[in-house]
């Protein structure tokens, strides 16, 4: 068994209004010197040892990201 | 993981050793109900018996203290005014006749606290409650309403109950495809610290459909479907588990368990749609919905409304975390569970139709011919008892009841003391002071954020003050709903406060162009134990039942949520009275608001 | 015989009923299809409804792109088979890759359901031919991930070849790029609708029957076809 | 300037719906050997070099997590 992670994040251009909203809330509470916020996604996935790197990257591109607007990272972690 | 957290407490354990300390004031039993359990028992009861006599036996689930009292809802109720009454209270939800075939469902019902501890969640469980409760009398689920409460709209907590709330009714219902057809929004201070979050689902079923559920038919099989019983609001009972996990370090882990639960909307929607079709092909016997309580409540319910006993094999309960205790799977608060009565013969084209949606569904028991309710774990007996001393015999309280010393003083400080807008000016700005209020000014903020086009059978939905559905394409014939309650009236005077609440949503049924049918409500109160409280209580029922023998419309259903204070302040006496009215044909129906074409005539009804 | 117009149902498709009870009144026969089936049965034309497919968690659209069902529907798009994706449609239709773009969340961040505006600039599709070139008609808006982005250079290429279908007017609801409230394929059979014309095709559960045009226009399509 | 990341999950005891739907989602298309998704949040903050590690913790539990029901880790990677 490996754990594995898959970040997901909107691409630079792509206007993301939900880090926004963090990153103007932050000053209001009280925190000051974060300039930028972006929200993306994380999955852990627990994964037999049969899958392999090509089957890993074939569902972060097909399934949990959408290219047109996202990009991803795949990385193995111990558990 | 150690092994000895399966050494579940046994019936034979509990007999063997009578005086193991047991932590029953934990669970909130008094000692004279743990002493009526042993009674019942004839033994002290195991820790699955103590979790689930002590949620059954709970305020919110066996109505101690408000049974006497709502017994005068049938007192009053005569056979003229049940004219088209299905079913009434005690069921589900009540169901009414309303023509051409149609049978509609409704209910209110509150998450008050979980919304509070949670509020997306909390009040998007709620949302999904409801509706199963409908979808339990073999209806389908056609709109929501939310009558919400909250404190002051610029208190810090309600900037983060409210928007939260909002959205966690939206997001579940939206995703459900209910349209949401009404609601009201309400400050009040004594909301600060305690919200009210009531949900109202209303569904429609053809009348020889209408399904009562119940375990009957030795042999027949008790069938779990839907999602996977997790941890989810089992915050009490983990005071159990920490009992069996002794002392290692999952006991610490398990005590800090939040009891909220988190809604799949999906897989609820996949589950009405799995049991729609069910009732469709006439396969099952009875569906009973798992709301509070969780399999505690669904196996006694479904037991004790039978007429034999039923034994449940728990091990084959799926699971979605590891080192559960019986006790945890039977409290369990796992949302999207249904429990089903199917006989053997139609087992498998059950499991068909769940299969074709995607539905878990599993056989975790039987119907005997016995008349206790056995539930066996790792092949040993961890629960044997009389299924209504679980769900119906549980303890009844005559709390003490007492007018409030100050009331008088309170309404003698009427508002004639109050300063009067005298000049044009004044009046001027009075107005607009008051239209721009938190209590009067558009709710658009938050209707927005519902869906309520979806099923394209609405009417009427906001800005109207009554939601009017279309129930038969055909004929045209339809229902109006609105549900009301001014919790500044009850205060003053509870008894016509309520009556006030029912006859404003009475009107604004009438006012649709629908004729009122019948009634549900939602009793939002304090805490039980202050007198007080009590005598609101007992003067709001009262007055509601009286308006609806003057009205002649039964109260088919209702809910009682109590202990909603802060501190020992309580909240405005908050009694929420849903109208349903039933239109031959919705083409008819009468928007509100004037304005909508030009020379229209405008004339007051009434003193 | 009247034209057969299929809608798709997904586990959590929602606004199925709708879409088919829009084709009835535009008098086609509605044919339900469903996702697990490789099978359009024979029909004309296909409307892939609103809801959550399969909750919508991930993204929306994102998993209903790959049931059987859409298989079909591609490769009958491909042949030239109207298709109309509404809401959840138009997500799956983007993420299938049969329309350009993507739907985000709302740059409010909340769900909104209000009756929307929309200008008409493409009156040559096979779902649109009913309605005036820059017609102006009222339907309902509901959504929470209704904001319609591309890159730069597919934006351009869309204006550039009339291929903004309708725009919403009155103010922009969500942030969409140039305020795109749906988008049509190349050839002009294809196309994707944030706002749902089917909720707007009777004045008494509506608020106008102005989305009935889209459905009307489709028989038109087929028939000629 | 300091680029810094805060991953936010579902507590594990806690149904987590989308990364269900994730995992029952991978067999039908065709990717075996999953056996578990998790799916949560990730965020990428930009900070000033003056907000320390205190501030910071405090960002990420009082508006990035909800921490009823979320879990979060914060930690500073090179930019
Ligand atoms: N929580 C809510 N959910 C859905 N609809 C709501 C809610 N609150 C208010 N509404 C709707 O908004 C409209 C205006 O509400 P309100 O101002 O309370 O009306 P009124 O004061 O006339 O009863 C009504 O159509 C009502 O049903």
């Amino acid at each position: 068994m490996a754990r594995v992670v898959v970040d997901v994040m909107p691409k630079q251009e792509i206007l993301d209004p939900q880090g926004q909203a963090v990153a103007n809330a932050l000053p209001r509470l009280g925190f000051d010197g974060v300039s930028s916020v972006r929200q993306g996604k994380r999955f852990e996935l627990e994964v037999d040892d049969s899958v392999d790197d090509a089957a890993l990257a074939k569902i972060a591109e097909t399934l949990l990201t959408n290219t047109v607007i996202e990009d991803f990272t795949v990385r193995r972690v111990e558990s | 993981m150690t092994t000895t957290e399966h050494l579940a407490d046994t019936v034979e354990n509990a007999a063997a050793n009578p005086e193991t300390p047991q932590p029953f004031r934990e669970l909130g039993l008094k000692d004279d109900e743990y002493a009526r359990i042993r009674e019942i028992l004839g033994r002290r009861p195991t820790d699955a018996e103590l979790a689930m006599y002590s949620v059954m036996w709970s305020e919110h689930c066996s109505y101690k203290s408000s049974k006497v009292h709502l017994k005068y809802f049938g007192e009053t109720t005569t056979d003229e005014m049940r004219e088209h009454m299905l079913a009434g209270i005690g069921e589900n939800a009540g169901v009414v006749d309303i023509g051409d075939g149609w049978a509609v469902t409704f209910k209110v019902e509150s998450h008050n606290h979980p919304s509070y501890v949670e509020p997306y969640q909390g009040a998007a469980t709620g949302v999904g409650g409801i509706v199963r409760d409908i979808l339990a009398m073999g209806a389908r689920p056609l709109a929501v309403m939310d009558p919400l409460r909250f404190g002051p709209a610029d208190a810090p907590d309600t900037r983060r109950v409210l928007p939260g709330i909002v959205a966690g009714v939206g997001g579940y219902g939206n995703c459900l495809g209910l349209p949401n057809i009404g609601g009201e929004v309400v400050f009040d201070e004594t909301y600060a610290g305690n919200p009210l979050v009531n949900a109202l689902c209303v569904g429609a079923m053809r009348v020889e459909d209408l399904h009562l559920a119940h375990a009957s038919g030795t042999g027949n099989k008790i069938i779990l479907f839907g999602a996977r019983t997790g941890l989810d609001g089992i915050g009490g009972v983990s005071v159990l588990a920490s009992e069996t996990f002794s002392g290692d370090e999952s006991a610490g882990k398990r005590k800090k368990l939040p009891s909220v639960q988190v809604g799949d909307p999906f897989t609820e929607k996949v589950l009405i749609e799995c049991c729609l079709e069910l009732f469709q092909s006439g396969i099952v016997v009875g569906i009973q919905d798992l709301g509070g309580a969780g399999l505690s409540c669904a196996t006694a319910e479904l037991a004790s409304a039978g007429d034999g006993g039923m034994h449940v094999d728990l091990d084959l309960v799926p699971l979605r975390a590891e080192g559960m205790t019986p006790a945890e799977v039977l409290s369990s608060e796992s949302q999207e569970r249904m429990c089903a009565v199917v006989e053997p013969s139609n087992v498998d084209a059950f499991m068909a139709v769940c299969a074709k949606w995607d539905v878990i569904a599993t056989v975790i028991g039987e119907v005997t011919d016995g008349d206790r309710l056995v539930i066996d774990w790792h092949g040993q007996t961890v629960v044997d008892v009389p299924p209504r001393t679980v769900a119906h015999e549980g303890p009844v309280y005559n709390r003490p009841i007492e007018r409030p010393a100050d009331q008088d003083a309170l309404i003698a400080n009427a508002p004639d003391a109050l300063a009067r807008p005298s000049t044009p000016e004044e009046l001027r700005e009075t107005i607009l002071k008051m239209i721009a209020s938190p209590n009067l000014c558009s709710r658009g903020w938050v209707t927005e954020q519902y869906d309520r086009y979806v099923r394209g059978n609405t009417v009427l939905a906001q800005p109207n003050d009554t939601g009017v559905l279309r129930i038969d394409e055909e004929t045209g014939r339809g229902i109006a709903l609105a549900t009301d309650c001014n919790g500044r009236y009850c205060k003053l005077d509870p008894y016509v406060g309520a009556k006030l609440a029912l006859a404003e949503a009475y009107r604004n049924v009438a006012v649709s162009g629908a004729a009122p049918l019948a009634v549900t409500n939602c009793l939002n109160f304090g805490s039980p134990e202050d007198p007080a409280v009590m005598w609101q209580f007992e003067q709001a029922v009262r007055g509601l039942a009286d308006g609806c023998v003057e009205l002649g419309l039964p109260v088919t259903g209702g809910n009682v949520s109590f202990y909603n204070q802060t501190g020992s302040t309580a909240i405005l006496p908050t009694p929420v009275v849903g109208v349903l009215g039933v239109l031959d044909d919705v083409r008819r129906r009468v928007p509100s608001g004037i304005g909508n074409e030009a020379g229209e005539t405008l004339l007051l009804l009434g003193e | 015989m009247s034209p057969r117009i299929g809608v798709i149902t997904f586990p959590g498709t929602l606004d199925d009923v709708d879409a088919a009870r829009a084709a009835r009144y535009a008098e086609a026969e509605a044919v339900p299809l469903w996702h697990a089936d490789h099978d359009l049965r024979g029909v004309d034309a296909v409307i892939v409804p609103g809801g959550f497919s399969y909750g919508d968690y991930l993204r929306c659209g994102a998993i209903a792109k790959f049931a059987p069902v859409m298989t079909e529907v591609i490769d009958a798009a491909k042949k030239g088979m109207p298709v109309l994706g509404i809401c959840n449609g138009f997500q799956i239709l983007c993420e299938a890759g049969l329309l350009p773009g993507a739907l985000l969340r709302n740059a409010g961040l909340h769900f909104v359901c209000r009756d929307q505006w929309l200008k008409v600039e493409n009156a040559g599709t096979a779902w649109t031919t009913r309605y005036e070139p820059d017609a102006e008609i009222l339907v309902p808006l509901k959504s929470g991930e209704g904001r319609y982005v591309a890159d730069q250079s597919t934006v351009d290429e869309l204006e550039a070849e009339g291929r903004v279908v309708m725009r919403y007017v009155g103010g922009n609801p969500n942030g969409s790029r140039n305020d795109i409230a749906g988008v049509t394929d190349a050839r002009g059979r294809v196309v994707g609708l944030m706002p749902h014309p089917e909720h707007a095709i009777d004045a008494l559960t509506g608020p106008t029957d102005d989305g009935l045009g889209m459905f009307l226009s489709v028989l038109d399509a087929v028939v000629k076809a």
